[in-house]
């Protein structure tokens, strides 16, 4: 008995989490087209709803009602679970996340360890998507994106052990607790700015957004989805994207909690928490060109590698000083 | 409850590397064996092992299949499709069956069936697993433990230097 | 107004006009280039002329054969280094003995000046290819194989460049329809590779 | 004619073992291609190896169309091959048929005619800094860019009534004298012009991706240069200081002070720097305009129907994109024996085997960018 009503309550959990995802998800997309609308002077959605707030809705609708191509030559049972491959593992990872001191579908204490290992996972949609494409475009996106997304995972993983040196716990739950007095992101700034890049590059934002860079490779993997497959694949990027910068609230800016002076429920904390990252993914969006292949890879292992290497030593060093 | 998990996971990585080995298709396969790779991953988190849970997906589905992918694509698949696959190997291959089928026997039959209760069913609820690890690696197992990372950085260096090669020539 | 203007060019390359009222009553435009032309090819060039006797609208008509010597030198040589192939054509004369015109609009960035060469050909007669002399002849050689129909001996690449490879006929040639169905002619793709 | 893809030098070969090569098809519907130019690459991993383009989907016989209409008549049609600067394509024109004749244009002509040729070269120039900065991701700078171009082209439709294709000058003159409007709109856009430049700047010319994108990539020389038959901004970012401005003035420009910007090192930067030294040296040349503007007729007396004497004329202006010049024969009657436009975009995209190769894909992007082609001219 007990036991059904905890799987109907992780139930319940599970649907209200995946459906807020997928709305908030549509909604930072609206929000992103009208930041950047704004930096570039123009207005963005304006039409659906009052200052196109309904856009969102009618672009979602539009999508499901669009034709779905399945290009001949495409390898059929990849092409479709490509997408669901993307989107499964961007969405799983909710499952761990803390969103206040309450509010979270469960706790594991290999939390961060789990969140890294799905969000691994990811790559394999984009690469069976630009595989089964059989097209030109979206093979070499795929290519770029795993050459990508792997490296990228690594300096991802280092820069997160500094925080967790700290921390002692894999528990993101603990993890925040740690940082009541005093967030990481001040004792580890190296760490922040790898983890921040790294984030950037993970979920294929600009600069680094080669596997999709459409003045390039048409539009990288998903060249050849449509409705909504390629619908699938927009809402994971969103979805991770709002993964990672969870991980980067909880690791480095004291994930729901707040200073004690103003006093804000814990999920308020972490959506404005979460509304900065986001506007600042969307602010480098509107302002930074693109690096090229080569440039990513150099700024990754020569750059970002030993930056974090030394972080790890230093944190380690200065932990068996002073703590 | 558990022992079904067990039966579905344990299944299901059956099933999927049957299906891997007999696909003609590079790629499908390779994505099957990520699906075992899950499927072991589950097993290990109903023993209890969910840091190995998660390092197996991180690593071995995450990475290096990655890499196995990667390489694969770049490869012809549609002539390798149309490439003979079975090679005239029955002789070899039914010793090596009935050799591993022998083993098999002999291992099972050390076995005790029925309830495996040595087994700790738990699902996130010890709190010592990965610190347990971690202290074993790093104390008694230190030696080894860095014996296969030497090994591992050798080989890795080996490998930079064939490739370079081929890229100066 | 004109007479507040002030020449702060750091150009190199205004002096040429300076020695020239002196002598230049009397000789011919590009009389100089033709020295130089002569001194290395004697009887290479054919015919000088100059529209209403401008410096710019120097034109020399030069041989078949010797038009790549003739380039080479005049791209080399120190007082003319005319280094930019500025402009590559033909000209269709369906009346005249030879009726295509081929013309190589060089400019010398050096010395600022302009010099014309024309080549006379019958039809069918192949040119030789000045794309060994200025890389920038590669395309333009294309485009008049493409319009015009004439072939470049030694061409690196001579295909079609504007029109589709299975295009019948030469559209700038003059006797090519300008409406009805003639100029519509198709042929089958043919795939010509020259230089396999 | 349709429905046959043109052969190509470049085919992709199937093979089992060993390094393949990867040739992909880049265009004609490709976002960066800038219209309709099909490049194909043959790739090594990313590392072009091979290129050829294959052009002419925009081809128009608008030579041949020269053939066989009046002089006057040509005028609109210059308008169709460079549409971005499309005054440009008029004054040379009207300026090469003009050298037929020995007419006296009058001065307030030549001034109009100056500055509207550099409204067209910032027209111009500013969809090029648009389209290469998208090309190499950064979006906004598009945006920013088309603000200003669209008040050029409100400053053409204020003047002559069109804002693409302007249909500006005419034989010996102007059609009629531009109105006051235009005038003072126009020195409201010079007023504000220069910061907006700087904010372009703001965003690119210290940027470190942008540097690390465009510094030592599509390197030519001098001497490659010349040899490609490269002209405008591609030959002076090689720093090579030549502009036909200077060289062979013509309109106003013997009158008007401005500097000639050159680069460096030849590379994608360079190039940038020096068309945005560009915009700026127009903004002065067209100051230098408004100020000395003198008043009069902007007509001068020609024929009723224009007979230019039996001959043949090579003349060539300093398009936005390079030389842009028109050969023509004339027999002496009221239509042209032969029209060549002399295209800077075919000749300069002439060279960009020679730029991408050994360069990676994501270079060739920016490399067709930096050259500045626009297919209208390219394929007439």
């Amino acid at each position: 008995m007990d036991m059904a009503l905890e799987v109907a309550v992780a139930a319940i959990k599970i649907f209200i989490v995946v459906n807020v995802v997928q709305l908030v998800v549509a909604y930072m997309i609206y929000v992103e087209r009208k930041v950047i609308a704004h930096a570039q002077l123009r207005l963005g959605p304006m039409r659906v709803g009052w200052h196109g707030l309904l856009q969102p809705i009618a672009d979602g609708l539009k999508l499901f009602f669009k034709e779905d191509i399945i290009p001949d030559k495409a390898d059929r049972v990849v092409f479709v679970l490509a997408p669901v491959m993307v989107l499964v593992p961007a969405l799983v990872v909710y499952a761990v996340l803390p969103f206040s001191a309450t509010f979270y579908i469960t706790q594991i204490n290999i939390g961060l360890f789990f969140v890294l290992a799905i969000s691994s996972l990811g790559v394999f949609g984009v690469v069976m998507a630009g595989w089964a494409s059989n097209s030109k475009y979206s093979l070499l996106g795929a290519l770029r994106s795993a050459a990508q997304m792997l490296s990228y995972e690594i300096f991802l993983g280092f820069s997160v052990i500094g925080p967790l040196m700290l921390a002692g716990s894999l528990n993101l739950q603990e993890i925040v607790h740690a940082q009541r007095d005093v967030w990481f992101v001040f004792y580890q700034p190296l760490a922040f700015i790898v983890f921040f890049v790294a984030a950037l590059a993970e979920t294929n934002r600009v600069p680094f957004d080669l596997p999709e860079a459409e003045t390039e490779l048409v539009a990288g993997f998903h060249t050849e989805y449509s409705g909504m497959k390629f619908a699938f694949f927009f809402l994971a990027e969103y979805a991770s994207m709002m993964v990672i910068s969870t991980i980067g609230i909880v690791l480095f800016f004291g994930g729901w909690e707040g200073p004690d002076f103003i006093p804000l429920p814990g999920f308020v904390w972490y959506c404005l928490k979460l509304g900065a990252f986001m506007f600042v993914f969307i602010w480098l969006r509107a302002t930074l060109p693109r690096y090229r292949y080569d440039q990513l890879m150099r700024v990754g292992w020569k750059f970002m590698f030993p930056l974090v290497m030394l972080n790890i030593f230093l944190t380690g060093f200065l932990k068996y000083l002073f703590l | 409850m558990e022992i079904y998990f067990f039966y579905m996971f344990a299944g299901g990585m059956i099933l999927t590397s049957l299906l891997m080995i007999t696909r003609a298709n590079v790629i499908h396969a390779a994505l099957l064996l990520v699906l075992t790779f899950f499927f072991l991953a589950g097993v290990f988190v109903l023993a209890g092992a969910e840091f190995l849970a998660a390092v197996q997906i991180l690593l071995y589905a995450g990475g290096i299949m990655v890499l196995y992918l990667f390489s694969i694509m770049l490869m012809n698949v549609e002539v390798a499709v149309r490439m003979r696959q079975w090679h005239r190997q029955g002789v070899v291959v039914l010793v090596a069956a009935v050799l591993l089928g022998l083993e098999i026997w002999a291992v099972l039959g050390e076995v005790e069936f029925g309830a495996p209760k040595q087994w700790e069913w738990s699902l996130g609820a010890t709190p010592g697993n990965v610190e347990a690890l971690g202290a074993v690696l790093y104390t008694k197992f230190l030696f080894p433990f860095e014996v296969a990372s030497i090994l591992l950085l050798a080989s890795m260096i080996g490998a930079i230097v064939l490739a370079k090669r081929t890229i100066e020539r | 107004m004109p007479d507040e203007v002030e020449e702060n060019s750091e150009q190199t390359n205004d002096a040429p006009d300076a020695d020239e009222p002196a002598e230049a009553v009397k000789t011919p435009p590009g009389e100089d280039l033709k020295e130089v032309v002569e001194s290395a090819f004697p009887g290479a060039v054919l015919e000088q002329s100059a529209y209403q006797d401008d410096e710019d609208e120097a034109t020399f008509v030069v041989g078949l054969d010797s038009i790549v010597d003739v380039s080479t030198h005049l791209r080399d040589h120190g007082d003319t280094l005319f280094k930019l192939l500025t402009d590559l054509t033909a000209v269709h004369y369906p009346e005249a003995e030879n009726p295509f015109e081929v013309l190589y609009q060089l400019y010398s960035i050096e010395h600022n000046r302009r010099l014309r060469l024309k080549v006379r050909i019958k039809e069918g007669q192949a040119m030789p290819t000045v794309s060994s002399v200025w890389s920038s002849a590669d395309w333009m050689e294309r485009e008049i194989y493409d319009l015009f129909g004439i072939e470049f001996e030694g061409h690196p690449d001579l295909r079609r460049i504007l029109l589709p490879d299975n295009w019948g006929s030469h559209p700038m040639r003059k006797d090519y329809p300008l409406e009805g169905r003639g100029e519509r002619i198709y042929t089958k793709p043919k795939r010509k590779e020259i230089g396999d | 004619m349709v429905g046959v893809a043109n052969t190509s030098r470049i085919e992709q070969q199937s093979t089992l073992h060993g390094t393949e090569e990867l040739v992909i098809n880049m265009g004609p519907q490709h976002p960066s291609t800038h219209g309709v130019l099909r490049v194909i690459l043959k790739l090594d991993g990313e590392t072009v190896n091979d290129l050829d383009c294959d052009i002419g989907y925009l081809h128009r016989g608008t030579e041949k169309i020269g053939e066989n209409i009046t002089y006057t008549m040509f005028i609109p049609y210059t308008d169709r091959l460079d549409y971005i600067a499309a005054p440009s394509n008029n004054l040379a024109w009207v300026t090469a048929v003009e050298k037929f004749f020995d007419w006296e244009i009058p001065m307030r002509a030549q001034y109009i005619r100056s500055m509207v040729g550099e409204l067209s070269r910032i027209a111009s120039h500013l969809l090029w800094l648009a389209t290469h900065a998208l090309d190499i991701g950064a979006m906004t700078v598009f945006l920013w860019c088309f603000r200003e171009r669209e008040m050029v082209l409100d400053l053409f439709e204020t003047a002559f009534g069109g804002r693409l294709t302007v249909n500006a000058f005419r034989l010996g003159g102007l059609h009629e004298d531009v109105p006051d409007k235009f005038l003072q709109l126009t020195q409201e856009f010079i007023d504000i012009f220069p910061s907006r430049i700087d904010d372009y700047e703001t965003l690119l010319t210290n940027n470190r991706i942008w540097l690390q994108r465009t510094r030592d990539v599509g390197i030519i020389s001098a001497e490659d240069a010349m040899d490609l038959g490269l002209t405008g901004p591609i030959i002076r970012g090689s720093g090579v200081r030549w502009d036909l401005r200077r060289a062979k003035p013509y309109a106003a420009y013997p009158y008007l002070d401005f500097v000639v910007p050159v680069g460096e090192n030849g590379d994608i930067y360079d190039r940038y720097l020096v068309r945005i030294e560009e915009l700026r040296q127009s903004t002065r040349i067209i100051q230098q305009c408004l100020d000395q503007l003198p008043g009069g007729p902007v007509t001068c007396k020609t024929p009723r129907t224009i007979k230019p004497p039996e001959g043949e004329i090579y003349h060539s202006i300093e398009n936005p994109k390079g030389e842009f010049g028109f050969y023509i024969v004339s027999d002496g009657t009221t239509t042209p024996y032969r029209v060549r436009i002399r295209p800077p975009s075919f000749i300069n995209l002439g060279g960009l085997k020679k730029l991408c190769i050994g360069q990676l894909v994501a270079d060739v992007v920016a490399i067709i960018g930096s050259i500045d082609i626009v297919l209208g001219e390219c394929d007439r």
